[in-house]
């Protein structure tokens, strides 16, 4: 059960954070469609948090609300991958990091349907929905982007070149996800890899872009290892919970 | 030199039909004869109504990152969405009457076109977004519910779809204020700071004094407006006043009561000072305001070329396989 | 007594925050000497606000220490001016910023130095020859960017334009000024306006810098009335106190 | 080729002189001749020192912003204001071997020369700003009172000036740690965390085994380093062990315990791959220090040439009063 919480943080935290992050774009889209949907995006994924985190709660059964998970740890405690904990950058960066993210859960939703925890099943039914859509919207813009003007093929595939550190921990599995998989919960991320692959293959050459490599890919984020960005980010997120303790808003 | 003086043989039986349109309650369509200076004041109105929407997402979107629990985040995050859609229609029903979204935006960005100065308030505290939802949006909607009727029909339409979003997310910030208004002294006092400052600012959203307005008439004749600024805002105050009561709110007004022969509240005098300052210089964050827009727009331009190119090279694509 | 205190937080607030504004610096000066002569100031305005809060728990009487008055209270209880919260900006910004506030504390340190209340005249004493130094500092950078390039005219000339509208507030009096003018205890704001504004015009001369207009001056900041900044910045400053309530550092 | 191999005669004399100085443990002066290869081994190993310190602003200086009391927060200030300090020591250090401190600065900028790899980890809590100031400092001294007795004489005396200071930065790291050890559980937690994550890489920071180590000779027989590297690790691990159990902390070596023959602790092995990969790759957060330091130069840059000008014009003026 213990097992179970865990995994469901790691889960959960992943749309949490890049959730929050989106929410920075509110406003400040290129166009007004992009702020749609955008934030549409933001909706989808802080939806998902919300239920995974409460069903963490019950399974964890001491009485944890969506919003003590949500607010109430400091950074150590959260199981997010470096990449949702990227800054924005240019809307370049916002995309790549999403494509990539977007064809990671594709995939790993998609196994979750079948997991032995039907809730989670039921959640990741809902949620394969959603990222499937997510994934059509940024692979849409990679493309865009990738075969656009001279500066946005320039922009993007730098973008990419960025994120490409945070691959490698997409995929990495642990005792946990070991133990996780053997009781059919969830899938081993490694298995994830070639879908992963060959649909980035499949859109940057799309985009006309080249696929990058990753010298010191980054690691350590499910076990609680982050960059400095998530403290910056839980301040303002928590402020009022943190500042306001144990009221009802 | 009035708008009939030079009208051509077609352009008088067009503003016949104008007049008699307007006189039976039926709505101006785009492809109708309309005196351009109905056009004028038409798109001056919407521009000004869409780019306040637009510039409207920012007040709020300030605490999306910072909203105290997930389901208050995510209603918040669903209202500003519904708000760039509202801006949406709205460029749409410009765009109707011959003004294209990027000339509007333009007019907007090279300080041409106006928002509502409301947004020219900062939103220091959660509470303000409770406020905003209540009050901003309350005074907004007393005003759409009127544009309902409105004689151009694209602007009318818009507004019905509107007009029922924006109900629901002044229900959203009035719960946000029963949260408060019911809970710890810390949130009661949340609740009442942003009740002071919000007030005056939403009673001047109704615009100056039946009797200093500029474009009333005009606007009244050709059932654009269809109630008075005084009117429209006594209504706001009627309607308001008693839901501060059930918070338990005090109005920052020394002068609000109850008149029983009028039947309606009476009101303490607003302060037009500030209103024009507010306009005039932009209030206490319009410089932020505009520098967020534009560095929106521009941050975007290279965004919005390659979505063209890529277009167009899709296009030309299409084309070559087409031919072979 | 609750006059001095509310005085006090008016005096203390406009250094914390400007000295955690200067703490945003660190690191990212133009130049290593600047990155000193900063933090040096920093470092002054954050001793100064230690000063005068613990004295303002004192008189308060109610326990309070300096991390309690810093660390607990949310933007609507904070008495600083517009002026200390905003972005630090360019260097210019920053720079027109600074010297701005320098010679308004110049000027009132050198009033309170003569205060009723000995605790504050001791500590303005000290104060003066701090503020002072930094006057020197930032005036003579003023004059050089004014006096530099083209590129540094332009900059430094845009940055007080962009900050002039945070004047009228500095010269604000209201009630409680006039009681603590009346107890002898602080200078009226408005007598300290002849003296900045000479100081201001010859440094601004100096530097072949136009002085600005403002149309629609900031103000209330005093009654705890604000920029959308100052929460923002509260997040991060308060963040360990909010999130580990009542631990020893 | 030997450095002695092409000497002139004056050379000669130099080198020499040099090499009796040396072994007179007397200082080598800037005036003084040198050979090349000393002063090209003192340029890189005092400007990567240098760079060290401006790049290790960085970590901390994270922190200013969210210390947790007033106190914390001066003291990091001043801290940090010290170490911005030590690096002008050291690039006026690299001046007296001719070396222009933008020069030095260039090679930082393009990936030339390096600063410490330990500042390419990141740091996520308030613990790391004590485990640095207890471990990272720790190092730092260990191996800066050792050049403390270093050959060349600016270099020497720099680092006297630095180790005063460095002592106390020191004292204040422990000292965050002592609080936290002494705290809370949630305290002792954030510590033993901070002290897991950075026990290796400072000992990491010593450099490879003398038996892998590439400049260690060169640099040993010019009494440039005057202790190897695993003879400075060792000495810091003897010191700092107590100070962990004195925290109650545990360090993350199961191989860790005292080896009353060798009268020091014995400890685990190193994982060098990591330490490579981290010098190669630039560890977590290499990145984001690299692009906070072109940054700063880059946006820097019209205020240096401000400087410059304005300098150059009031030099222009005192020289026109002069004249007239």
């Amino acid at each position: 059960r213990a097992d179970l919480v865990e995994y469901l943080l790691r889960l959960g935290d992943n749309s949490m954070i890049l959730g929050q992050r989106l929410c920075e774009w509110c406003g400040h889209g290129p166009v007004l469609e992009e702020d749609i949907a955008l934030s549409n995006v933001a909706l989808d994924l802080i939806g998902q948090a919300r239920l995974i985190y409460t069903h963490a709660g019950e399974v964890e059964g001491k009485g944890q609300t969506e919003d003590d998970i949500a607010f109430l740890r400091d950074v150590f405690d959260w199981k997010n991958v470096h990449l949702v904990e990227q800054p924005n950058g240019d809307f370049a960066d916002t995309m790549a990091r999403q494509f990539m993210i977007d064809c990671y859960n594709v995939e790993l939703f998609s196994a979750l349907t079948k997991s032995t925890d039907d809730q989670l099943a039921a959640i990741a039914a809902k949620t394969l929905k959603e990222v499937t859509y997510h994934r059509r919207h940024s692979g849409e813009w990679v493309i865009r982007l990738g075969d656009g003007t001279d500066e946005s093929h320039r922009r993007i595939q730098a973008a990419f070149d960025r994120h490409w550190i945070f691959v490698e921990e997409l995929f990495e599995s642990d005792d946990l996800d070991a133990r996780i998989t053997a009781a059919g919960i969830g899938p081993d991320p490694k298995s994830l890899r070639p879908a992963w692959d060959s649909m980035m293959d499949r859109v940057l050459s799309e985009a006309t872009l080249t696929r990058p490599t990753a010298d010191f890919p980054r690691s350590g984020g499910r076990k609680g290892e982050h960059s400095e960005y998530l403290g910056y980010i839980l301040a303002d997120m928590q402020f009022m919970q943190r500042a306001y303790p144990g009221m009802d808003w | 030199m009035s708008d009939q003086a030079h009208l051509s043989p077609e352009d008088e039986s067009g503003a016949a039909r104008f007049q008699a349109l307007l006189d039976r309650e039926e709505k101006i369509e785009p492809r109708d004869w309309m005196p351009d200076r109905y056009r004028k004041l038409l798109v001056r109105q919407i521009s000004q109504h869409a780019h306040s929407e637009v510039v409207g997402m920012l007040p709020e979107g300030n605490w999306l990152t910072r909203a105290p629990t997930l389901k208050r985040k995510a209603v918040l995050l669903a209202k500003i969405q519904d708000e760039a859609g509202h801006a949406l229609y709205l460029y749409s029903a410009c765009e109707t009457l011959g003004t294209s979204r990027e000339e509007t935006i333009e007019a907007l960005l090279d300080g041409r076109a106006k928002y509502s100065s409301i947004f020219n308030y900062p939103v220091p505290t959660w509470a303000d977004v409770g406020a905003i939802g209540w009050l901003v949006d309350g005074a907004a909607i007393v005003n759409q519910v009127m544009l309902c009727r409105c004689s151009y029909g694209p602007y009318a339409r818009a507004m019905e779809r509107i007009c029922k979003e924006e109900s629901f997310h002044q229900r959203q910030g009035y719960e946000i204020m029963i949260k408060l208004a019911q809970g710890t002294p810390a949130q009661k006092k949340l609740a009442q700071d942003a009740l002071n400052r919000w007030w005056w600012p939403s009673l001047m959203m109704f615009g100056p004094h039946d009797s200093e307005s500029t474009h009333g008439n005009q606007s009244t004749e050709w059932k654009i407006k269809r109630r008075s600024n005084d009117d429209l805002r006594q209504h706001f105050i009627d309607m308001t006043v008693p839901q501060a009561e059930f918070l338990g709110l005090t109005v920052p007004d020394p002068d609000l009561k109850w008149n029983e022969d009028r039947g309606h509240y009476d009101f303490g005098p607003i302060n037009w000072d500030e209103f024009k300052a507010v306009l005039k210089g932009g209030g206490p964050v319009g410089r932020e305001r505009m520098a967020a827009r534009r560095a929106a727009h521009d941050d975007g331009a290279w965004v919005r070329e390659a979505a063209i190119a890529h277009a167009e090279k899709r296009k030309a694509r299409q084309h070559a396989a087409a031919a072979e």
